[in-house]
């Protein structure tokens, strides 16, 4: 066995036991602490890919951001985890049987894939082995695949703009800084030049 | 990267991690933020094969559609997590259970 | 625009046109409503009379035709009448004032009832003017709509079940018929009827094709055993809906049979045609039992109008001259009435707010005028030579009579029991002594009443005593079709019509040809 | 490896969707400047973008690929935009009365639902997999948020959730299905696939991969089984919300999926046939029965679009250029319906807030008889019966079956249409022969337009559209042979 | 012109009474209506009278077959090779019945007018009457078989119209309907026979049908396909066209019509139950004679019923108490013989017999009328009694018309009334067909024979002699509300008043004919065959044969019908005049066979049992059984119950829960993947 494809096992061993852990753990803050210890092995595996710039993505990204916000959300929801309720469905049997009908058959794809023959290398954008990963994609990004890249920026604004008009509240009685009111102030209105004489105070 | 880790290894890796995602959304009672990450499972064994795919192709458009598939799975979170937020400040629960005001 | 190529469109659409005055009419002012309305169905009426003029009955083929493509490749605006489709057109014309008149006391909703009807008008003249398969579905299955609508609101007590029967009944009959359009379309590769008629559809395929467009007809016709809805959309029916229904809505069921299932199926219409004598036979004997244990006077001729359209389907699968113009005229006479017989069900019920025939009795005293219209409409009924009704059913059994003797003998024995029925009907309601006393004061049939009754009197007799203008009319087509039709199941066209005599032989003149007439000659000599 | 778009000129192709992006950012920044109350300005400035997009689809006919072949123009796609655009501006104009109710006041509400838009123009003109994945999910993220943008109404929200996560896992497996593709093919654009697949023939991956794929877009179109969501979201969501549901995304997604099996999967149609068959005989059956049982009206219409999914379905399942051009013109027929469906529904309001149930609309012809006669033709329309355009639609779509042989679908299509006509009529029974039992709240101006025309269309179908609509989809559906 | 004229003034007699009765009043309808009726029975005269006396049919053509007259009137139904046109067709035969019915009419319609004289309906009676003429005449007219059967309906409505004058009087009504409905089993059979003979024959109207009958004398007899059997196929239509005339002629199994007809004013009995109508399948088996001669089977079928007419309906004759049921038997029985003698070849023989019994049971049945109307409409005979002396006129014309129907008359002279003639020529002819069949016909009419004598005479003693009889009950089994304003006060027979003359008078006529016919038409059609071929002109079929055996049958034979007519006249006497108790003891002392000739030999009873019954079952098994319970309950509804079932069921799936949603979506895809591997053939 070699090196790379210890680490293969290793990696995805630990992605496959973190993810499951992630759908059964009964404590929410666990779940998704097992959801970052499966993206940063998967995050391994991309590494054994040769994909180095999703690999660090992913955990800059995911375990960086989306991690956290979950974590964040967890927290703030601040949901009194005894009293959800845990335990299979009564459908889990048939439920159990047609999943594993599906991850059999996914297996069968798995196990028996062929690639077309003649693509291989004949895809639409080659991999240039003299540049590193990191470049390559940099190189089509904004070229090439600039209508993706608007694309993602105008799903990026929609999650913006949706985040903000769900969950944005105007609570009354809170002290806001108003820049506009801030910036607008006259010396007129707020400074009063008073003549104090020397000596006797206000 | 190591020639002898075959496609099937990553397809299998893959299959495994977006079965577990499947079973995440379908078979929980517990609550919504389990099957937000359920997701996140199935969007990273996409990812996972497209990747897989991208080193045996030789072809980096495996790589640009994960990486795509990256950025849009973090607003998609992001949405989730808001339509959670005020779904809990109506109903003071998210577990999975009580979202069925409508059916029929 | 010539008379030629506008006068259809005109006739179809005019109601429409009547409709849309009507729908900027304000909703109180009645009168100007139900004056609007009659006034365009009068038009209509005369407009129709116009081109029964122009009809040159000595052509087989299709008159004032405007063909032209429309909806993309499949559909087509395509209009024009030939003698078995003209008649249609001015019996619609003709029963619509009649039923205007019939709703003139109607008080709810009047300015809707009047739109639907004229739109019902517009619906069931497009089926018989176009020749578009498409759109002949289009108007035949549109006036489910306005039906629905008629039997719904201003229908009786049990109306909602009953518009609702009538409506799925139909529909779900429909839709096969629709796809064997479609079906038909892709084989001949036209919607055109002209162009269809034209067309050999592959036998295996017409026996689907027949399938199909039976399920819609015979629902519609209605043949025995899918006739359930009739009876109950009748009874709930406001009158001029009962008699439009009866007079023109069962006739696109014939119409359609004529139209498409015999010529362009021949060879299934053959290999089928004595399961319809079958359900026809039925029809005639089972209903017209049912008939006769009927509390409900509008049940009672509703169930006779399912005997009197086995009458016409059997005529129009004997498949020859005979028996098409039967169940041509058939349809025709039946329509007159049919129509006039729930109109004079209508009169009383307009009195009195029931059906319940046991709820009558002795209106002969009070009404002398209607037991008059009444009863040569039940003559009529019953099949009375002289009136309209016995020529058709004389010719559909004379007809049937040369293919299968099985069924011109069980269809006589409608002869019997439409008498029986009938009879009894009107002697139920007619006769007797006037005892009841929520009849004591019952009024005798008014203008509007007797001016449309009348007209309906004039024209059973007359067509009775002088069929021809209808037979007349339809004689140069339907010979054509009875020949299209021969000639595709290999008869000799000319044998066909002059005589199929399918039941007879001849014994060899050398052994039985004297025999009988030499041995009645001996027989006296010998005592 | 360089951009093919080097100049604006180059662009000619996407102008409206560079119009449209332009115009939402302005927009989004007039929205922030202007005072709170008067965001109805943004919704009619939204309405005339949209129209102006629209206008330039229609007026500006560069067709062709750019963007390194991510994007294509066609006739096709133009037909298409031009309804998800007419579909989404109608939408916007049902929304602008009572807004307030409806929670649909804000001005981020029409800009949610112009970037909803520009998500389904890219998924229409879509030729890679990636951006289809784009606009698909920019579509989709965006009705998430209109979903659930009534916020306070625990209903709305529950319907964003439900739709979220359905969404999400659907959009899960519509990857999963583009990376099987890709992985069997090598390409992630449409034309290269379509040659790959030719070339290759298919394969247990490929074919796995088209399964999801096409799951993925079912589930937008909602399509049984994955309609499931449908019925709940449309209940829950703000009237104006889900009359926005109805209509633009479907045909988006009817696109997509068009444009996928006619062109993409062609070499494979075997095989994709049978899928979408199943997909249309369940739509369309489930949603017949299912309908029936249903009380609230938005649920009933919601099983209604089920069904009308299967029908275009049927269209579909031919293969053929005659079915392309009876989905089609089945999904504008769709659209001119549901608007004016919708507006019927948010024209009766009584004091105490938009009726809901079906039995709240009892005799509603007497009280309300222009929408109630509006409602009735479009319920009739919606059977399928002619001389109303609901008819012209089905027998489109029904033609182009019976040209492929499809005869058992045909027949259980047009029963399902008989069993539909159950509920439909049941509306019409409500409204028409039932008693009066309520006061219905005088109807805004713009609905009584939108029912007048939709009405107009329905009814005169065949001689007013009937034709040009024909000969458009004609040669709409002609761009993709 | 005269042709048109006789057949349409009683036509315009009837519209103008009909629709503007009501208008012009009651005597100008009557006035009206009979004016017509008279002239057109005049112009009938004329139209005879050289037929009879001279060269034959004025204007007639000789085409092969007959000597007629056609006049066509319009067209009528033309489809195909079928081209009927209303024709007027007249020749000797028509021209016989012209007479028949005309006079007759015209007699009954001057007496209408003083028997219904207190009636408020007069004028719709006075259009009805005429309207049976006209149809009557149509039928006599006809020139092809639909024709006929216009006339055959027509009269048919006309009856069921005047049996159910009397509308408020349920029985009337329900008669009404009886005759109506059985007519219409006749025509069962007669419009099949048409539609046979339309087949077989090639022509629909009579001319072209006799060539196309005479030509299988050449070709051979048609085999027809008649349900599922091969049949002969003159025998099959003949039979089927004779079920018609037995409908139409009450004969036996189809005849409980007549006897309940006499519900009608007793006017219409005289003209459609004895004169006119009920002969009309004489006619018709006269008319088409040229058929039947081609179907010995169906001939002897003809006999069979007829003779069992003449003696059943005597047998039940024998024992009714009502006035007008006992001449309605009669006619029944009267119409038997004459169907004897179509039956064996004497058609002369059967047309002589109508003629005559038209005049005479005219004559009785008006007689009767005025009898009923003296009493006050009292019918029952046993409330009556010694009527002689109130109403002697009457009585004269009731016995001339008994001794026409009892064939009074010496045989072998001239001497009889016109009975004799008639009723002798076709017991001999019957005797002279010979065979087993002539044999029970002449023993069976023999005996009717006697009936029928004593049945008259019976009547005429419980109606004129002895003392007068009053039943406790008075009569209002037969009141009729309309003319309760004199009858239920005091005694009818007190009461009892002659008629007025407008009422004597066509007695007169009628008794004159009732004496004289028979021997002034005797040469005519019985005595002599060359004769006989010469009057009637091709228009029936003669057969020489039978008409000289009959001639020359044993003299034995010749008297029977006297002897026969004597025993019953001797019995008759004895048991109401001589003995008047023992009419009683015989009925008690044979309760079963009383009972049995009482009650019509059950045939209503078993009618009712066999068809009535059963229609209504089925109607209401078919109605309630299959069109409500099963096709209505079970599958119309029943789908409909399914749908909500399965809705029901679709609308749990739908439960609301995500991971539900997110199921139903697992399930979906995995099912697809299956299909698609499994279909595509992938593994």
């Amino acid at each position: 066995m070699t090196l790379p494809l210890f680490f293969f096992y290793v990696f995805s061993a630990i992605t496959v036991a973190s993810a499951f852990m992630v759908i059964s753990a009964r404590n929410p803050v666990h779940a998704v602490l097992f959801l970052i210890l499966a993206f940063v092995n998967a995050a391994g595996l991309f590494m054994l890919a040769g994909a180095e710039f999703l690999a660090l993505l992913l955990i800059v990204v995911y375990v960086g951001a989306v991690a956290v916000l979950f974590l964040f959300v967890v927290m703030m929801i601040d949901v009194d985890f005894a009293e959800l309720k845990s335990g299979l469905l009564s459908y889990a049997p048939i439920g159990m049987v047609v999943g594993a009908i599906l991850f059999l058959e996914l297996l069968l794809v798995a196990g028996s894939f062929v690639i077309a023959p003649d693509v291989v290398g004949a895809g639409g954008l080659p991999i240039d082995a003299t540049m590193d990963n990191t470049r390559a994609l940099g190189l089509v990004l904004y070229t090439r695949y600039v209508f993706l890249f608007q694309g993602a920026a105008a799903v990026l604004l929609v999650a913006m703009i949706g985040a903000i008009v769900l969950t944005l509240r105007h609570r009354t009685g809170i002290k806001r800084q108003s820049t506009a009111s801030q910036l607008g102030r006259k010396p007129s209105e707020t400074v009063r030049n008073v003549k104090v004489k020397s000596g006797q105070g206000l | 990267m190591g020639l002898e880790i075959g496609l099937g290894h990553y397809l299998t890796v893959a299959a495994i991690l977006f079965t577990l995602g499947v079973f995440g959304i379908f078979i929980n009672r517990k609550n919504i933020i389990v099957i937000l990450m359920s997701v996140e499972l199935i969007l990273l064994a996409v990812n996972l094969n497209l990747v897989a795919f991208s080193a045996h192709l030789n072809d980096l458009q495996g790589q640009v559609f994960a990486l795509m598939i990256l950025t849009v799975a973090a607003a998609e979170a992001a949405i989730g997590l808001a339509i959670l937020v005020i779904f809990y400040r109506n109903r003071g629960t998210i577990a999975v259970e009580d979202v069925n005001m409508m059916k029929g | 625009m010539t008379f030629e190529n506008s006068i259809l469109t005109l006739l179809t659409w005019l109601p429409v046109f009547g409709a849309a005055i009507l729908l900027f009419t304000p909703k109180t002012a009645l009168n100007a409503i139900r004056w609007i309305a009659l006034a365009t169905t009068l038009v209509v009426f005369v407009l129709s009379l116009a081109l029964w003029q122009a009809f040159d009955a000595s052509s087989a083929g299709f008159q004032f035709v405007v063909n032209m493509p429309w909806i993309g490749d499949s559909i087509g605006y395509r209009v024009g009448v030939d003698g078995i489709s003209v008649l249609f057109v001015v019996l619609t014309a003709l029963l619509m004032p009649a039923a205007v008149l019939a709703s003139w006391d109607v008080e709810t909703r009047v300015k809707e009832y009047m739109i639907v009807f004229l739109v019902l008008e517009t619906l069931m003249i497009g089926v018989f003017t176009t020749l578009d398969l498409a759109m002949f579905y289009v108007f035949f299955e549109g006036t489910l709509l306005p039906m629905f609508l008629i039997i719904g609101i201003w229908g009786g007590a049990a109306r909602i079940q009953a518009a609702y029967k009538f409506f799925f009944y139909t529909f779900i009959g429909s839709v096969l018929m629709l796809l064997a359009m479609m079906g038909m379309y892709w084989d001949a590769g036209t919607t055109d009827i002209v162009r269809l008629l034209g067309h050999d559809f592959p036998v295996g395929m017409q026996t689907w094709l027949w399938l199909a467009f039976f399920a819609s007809l015979a629902v519609k016709m209605p043949m025995w055993p899918f006739h359930r809805w009739l009876p109950e959309a009748h009874v709930q029916a406001p009158t001029a809906g009962s008699v439009i229904l009866a007079a023109i809505l069962l006739k696109l069921g014939g119409y359609g049979f004529l139209r498409f299932s015999l010529p362009m199926f021949p060879d299934a219409s053959a290999q089928f045609a004595n399961f319809v004598f079958l359900l026809s036979v039925a029809a005639i004997i089972l209903t017209s039992l049912v008939a006769l244990v009927q509390t409900d006077i509008k049940k009672l001729i509703a169930y006779s109008s399912v005997a009197h359209m086995g009458f016409v389907t059997m005529g129009i699968f004997a498949g020859n001259a005979l028996g098409i113009q039967g169940a041509m005229f058939q349809m025709i006479s039946h329509g007159i009435v049919s129509g006039a017989l729930f109109l004079c069900v209508g009169v009383i019920y307009d009195r009195m707010h029931t059906r319940e025939i046991s709820a009558y009795g002795g209106l002969v005293e009070r009404m002398p005028q209607y037991a008059f219209a009444f009863m040569v409409f039940t003559m009529a009924n019953v099949g009375l030579p002289g009136t309209s009704g016995f020529v058709g059913e004389f010719l559909t059994m004379i007809g049937v009579f040369q293919v299968n003797t099985w069924v011109a003998f069980g269809a006589a024995f409608g002869v019997i029991f439409s008498a029986g029925y009938a009879l009894w009907l009107y002697r139920r309601v007619v006769f007797g002594a006037l005892t009841k006393d929520s009849l004591k004061g019952i009024l005798d049939l008014n203008l509007r009443e007797k001016v449309v009754l009348y007209p309906l009197i004039v024209l059973t007799v007359v067509f009775g005593f002088y069929p021809a203008p209808i037979l007349d009319t339809t004689a140069a087509a339907v010979d054509n079709l009875v020949a299209q039709y021969s000639a595709a199941n290999g008869l000799d066209p000319a044998v066909a019509q002059a005589d199929a005599r399918a039941p007879l032989e001849y014994v060899a003149p050398a052994e039985g040809a004297a025999q009988p007439a030499d041995d009645h000659a001996a027989e006296p000599a010998a005592h | 490896m360089n951009s093919d778009v080097t100049d604006f000129a180059s662009l000619a192709p996407a102008y409206p969707e560079v119009l449209m992006a332009l115009g939402i950012l302005v927009l989004l920044l007039v929205g922030v400047v202007i005072n709170k109350e008067r965001s109805a300005l943004v919704s009619w400035l939204a309405v005339g973008l949209l129209a102006a997009t629209g206008l330039l689809v229609m007026l500006q006919p560069t067709d062709g690929v750019i963007f390194n072949g991510l994007f294509i123009a066609d006739s096709f796609g133009r037909f298409m935009k031009v309804l998800v655009i007419g579909g989404a501006g109608l939408a916007l104009i049902l929304a602008m009365s009572n807004a307030e109710e409806n929670g649909v006041h804000k001005y981020e509400y029409s800009v949610l639902a112009l970037l909803a838009t520009l998500g389904m123009m890219v998924m229409v003109s879509a030729n890679d997999l990636m951006s289809l994945y784009v606009g698909l999910e920019l579509q989709s993220l965006s009705l998430y948020v209109m979903a659930a943008i009534k916020r306070d109404d625990p209903r709305a929200s529950e319907a964003g959730l439900k739709y979220f996560v359905l969404g999400a896992l659907s959009s899960g497996l519509l990857l999963y299905g583009a990376s099987l593709i890709y992985g069997f093919t090598g390409h992630t654009n449409l034309g290269e696939i379509v040659i790959a697949i030719a070339n290759e023939g298919r394969s247990v991956g490929l074919i796995f991969g088209v399964v999801f794929l096409l799951a993925g877009v079912a589930f937008k179109i909602s399509a049984v089984p994955f309609h499931m969501w449908t019925p709940d979201v449309y209940e829950g969501a703000p009237t104006p919300v889900t009359a926005f549901f109805a209509m633009a995304p479907k045909v988006a997604a009817m696109t997509l999926m068009i444009r996928l099996v006619m062109d993409t999967f062609a070499p494979i149609t075997s095989d994709w046939q049978q899928i979408v068959i199943f997909l249309s005989i369940a739509s369309m059956v489930l949603a017949a029965f299912a309908a029936i049982g249903q009380q609230s009206l938005k649920r009933l219409i919601a099983y209604s679009s089920i069904g009308h999914v299967g029908f275009a379905l049927v269209g579909l399942s031919s293969g053929t250029q005659v079915g392309v051009e009876g989905v089609a013109i089945y999904m504008a027929i769709y659209v001119a319906m549901t608007v004016g469906l919708f507006a019927c529904l948010l024209s009766f309001r009584t004091d105490t807030g938009y009726v809901e149930t079906i039995d709240d609309l009892a005799g509603a012809a007497q009280t309300r008889p222009f929408v109630a006669a509006i409602m009735a033709i479009l319920m009739f329309s919606l059977i399928g019966l002619p001389p109303l355009a609901g008819f012209f639609a089905k027998w489109h779509v029904f033609l182009a079956a019976i040209e492929a042989n499809l005869y058992v679908l045909s027949v259980i299509g047009v029963l399902a249409s008989a069993v539909s006509a159950f509920y439909y009529l049941r509306v019409v029974k409500v409204m028409f022969f039932d008693a009066p039992i309520k006061q219905f709240a005088a109807v805004p101006g713009e609905l009584n337009i939108i029912m007048a025309a939709s009405g107009f269309l329905v009814v005169t179908y065949y001689f007013t559209v009937g034709n040009p609509l024909a000969s458009w989809a004609q040669t709409a559906a002609g761009s993709l042979f | 012109m005269i042709i048109q004229a006789i057949v349409f003034l009683p036509l315009i007699g009837a519209l103008v009474a009909g629709l503007l009765g009501r208008t012009i009043g009651h005597r100008p309808s009557e006035f009206i209506t009979t004016g017509l009726l008279l002239i057109a029975a005049v112009l009938s005269w004329i139209v005879f009278i050289p037929v009879a006396f001279g060269d034959g049919l004025v204007g007639a053509v000789g085409d092969g077959h007959a000597a007629v007259v056609k006049v066509e009137v319009m067209r009528w139904i033309q489809v195909g090779d079928m081209d009927l046109r209303w024709i007027l067709r007249v020749d000797t035969l028509t021209a016989i019945m012209l007479v028949v019915v005309n006079t007759v009419s015209a007699l009954v319609h001057l007496y209408s007018i003083g028997y219904m004289e207190e009636d408020p309906h007069r004028s719709r009676f006075f259009a009805y009457l005429s309207l049976f003429t006209f149809a009557m005449l149509m039928l006599v007219t006809a020139d092809n078989f639909l024709q006929m059967f216009f006339g055959w309906e027509g009269v048919g409505l006309a009856s069921y119209l005047l049996i159910g004058f009397w509308y408020t009087k349920p029985s009337a009504t329900a008669a009404a309907m009886k005759a109506f409905i059985v007519n219409r089993v006749g025509d069962f059979g007669f419009a099949l026979g048409i539609f046979g003979a339309f087949l077989v024959l090639g022509h629909i109207d009579f001319d072209g049908a006799f060539h196309a009958a005479d030509e299988f004398a050449a070709t051979g007899l048609p085999v027809i396909q008649f349900l599922s059997w091969q049949l002969d196929a003159m025998t099959v239509i003949c039979l089927l066209l004779f079920m018609g005339a037995m409908g139409k002629s009450a004969q036996f199994l189809l005849h409980t019509w007549l006897p309940d007809a006499m519900e009608g004013p007793t006017p219409v009995s005289a003209l459609i139950h004895a004169a006119t109508m009920v002969t009309a399948g004489v006619f018709m088996v006269a008319r088409l004679s040229p058929l039947f001669e081609t179907s010995p089977i169906a001939l002897t079928v003809v006999i069979v019923i007829g003779a069992i007419t003449a003696f059943f309906a005597a047998t039940v004759g024998l024992v009714q108490n009502d006035i007008k049921r006992v001449i309605a038997y009669s006619t029944c029985s009267q119409l038997g013989y004459m169907f004897v003698a179509l039956g064996v070849g004497a058609y002369s023989a059967g047309i002589f017999h109508l003629f005559t019994h038209a005049f005479f049971k005219a004559l009785l049945f008006l007689g009767a009328g005025s009898v009923i109307h003296a009493m006050h409409h009292e019918q029952d005979m046993r409330n009556m009694g010694g009527l002689r002396k109130k109403i002697p006129i009457t009585y004269a014309m009731m016995m001339i018309g008994t001794l026409a129907l009892t064939g009074v008359g010496i045989p072998g002279t001239n001497f009889g009334f016109a009975g004799f003639f008639s009723k002798d020529a076709i017991i001999e002819s019957a005797y002279a067909f010979g065979g087993n069949v002539g044999s029970l016909a002449f023993w069976l009419l023999v005996v009717a024979a006697l009936f029928t004598s004593f049945y008259s005479w019976r009547l005429v003693h419980l109606t004129f002699h002895g003392t007068p009889r009053e039943a406790a009950h008075g009569h209002d089994d037969h009141a009729h509300d309309d003319h309760a304003d004199h009858g239920h006060h005091g005694s009818a027979h007190d009461n009892a008043h002659e008629s007025p003359n407008v009422m004597l008078v066509p007695l007169y006529v009628l008794a004159v004919g009732a004496v004289l016919a028979g021997v002034v038409f005797y040469g005519m059609f019985f005595h002599d065959v060359e004769h006989i071929e010469h009057f009637f002109a091709g228009s029936i079929y003669v057969d020489h044969q039978i008409i000289e055996d009959a001639h020359h049958v044993p003299t034995w034979v010749k008297w029977s019908a006297t002897i026969a007519m004597i025993i019953g006249f001797v019995a008759a006497w004895y048991m109401y005049i001589r003995r008047p108790d023992v009419p009683g003891r015989l009925a008690a002392t044979n309760p079963g066979l009383y009972q049995f000739l009482l009650n019509k030999w059950y045939f209503d009873e078993l009618y009712n049992t066999i068809f009535v019954k059963p229609a209504l079952w089925i109607g209401n098994a078919v109605w309630k059984g299959f069109d409500d319970w099963l096709v209505d309950g079970k599958i119309a509804e029943g789908l409909g119950r399914r749908v909500q079932n399965v809705t029901s069921w679709v609308v749990k799936l739908q439960s609301g829960y995500l991971y539900h949603y997110a199921f139903a979506m697992l399930i979906g895809i995995a099912a697809l993947l299956t299909w698609a591997i499994a279909a595509g053939g992938l593994i």
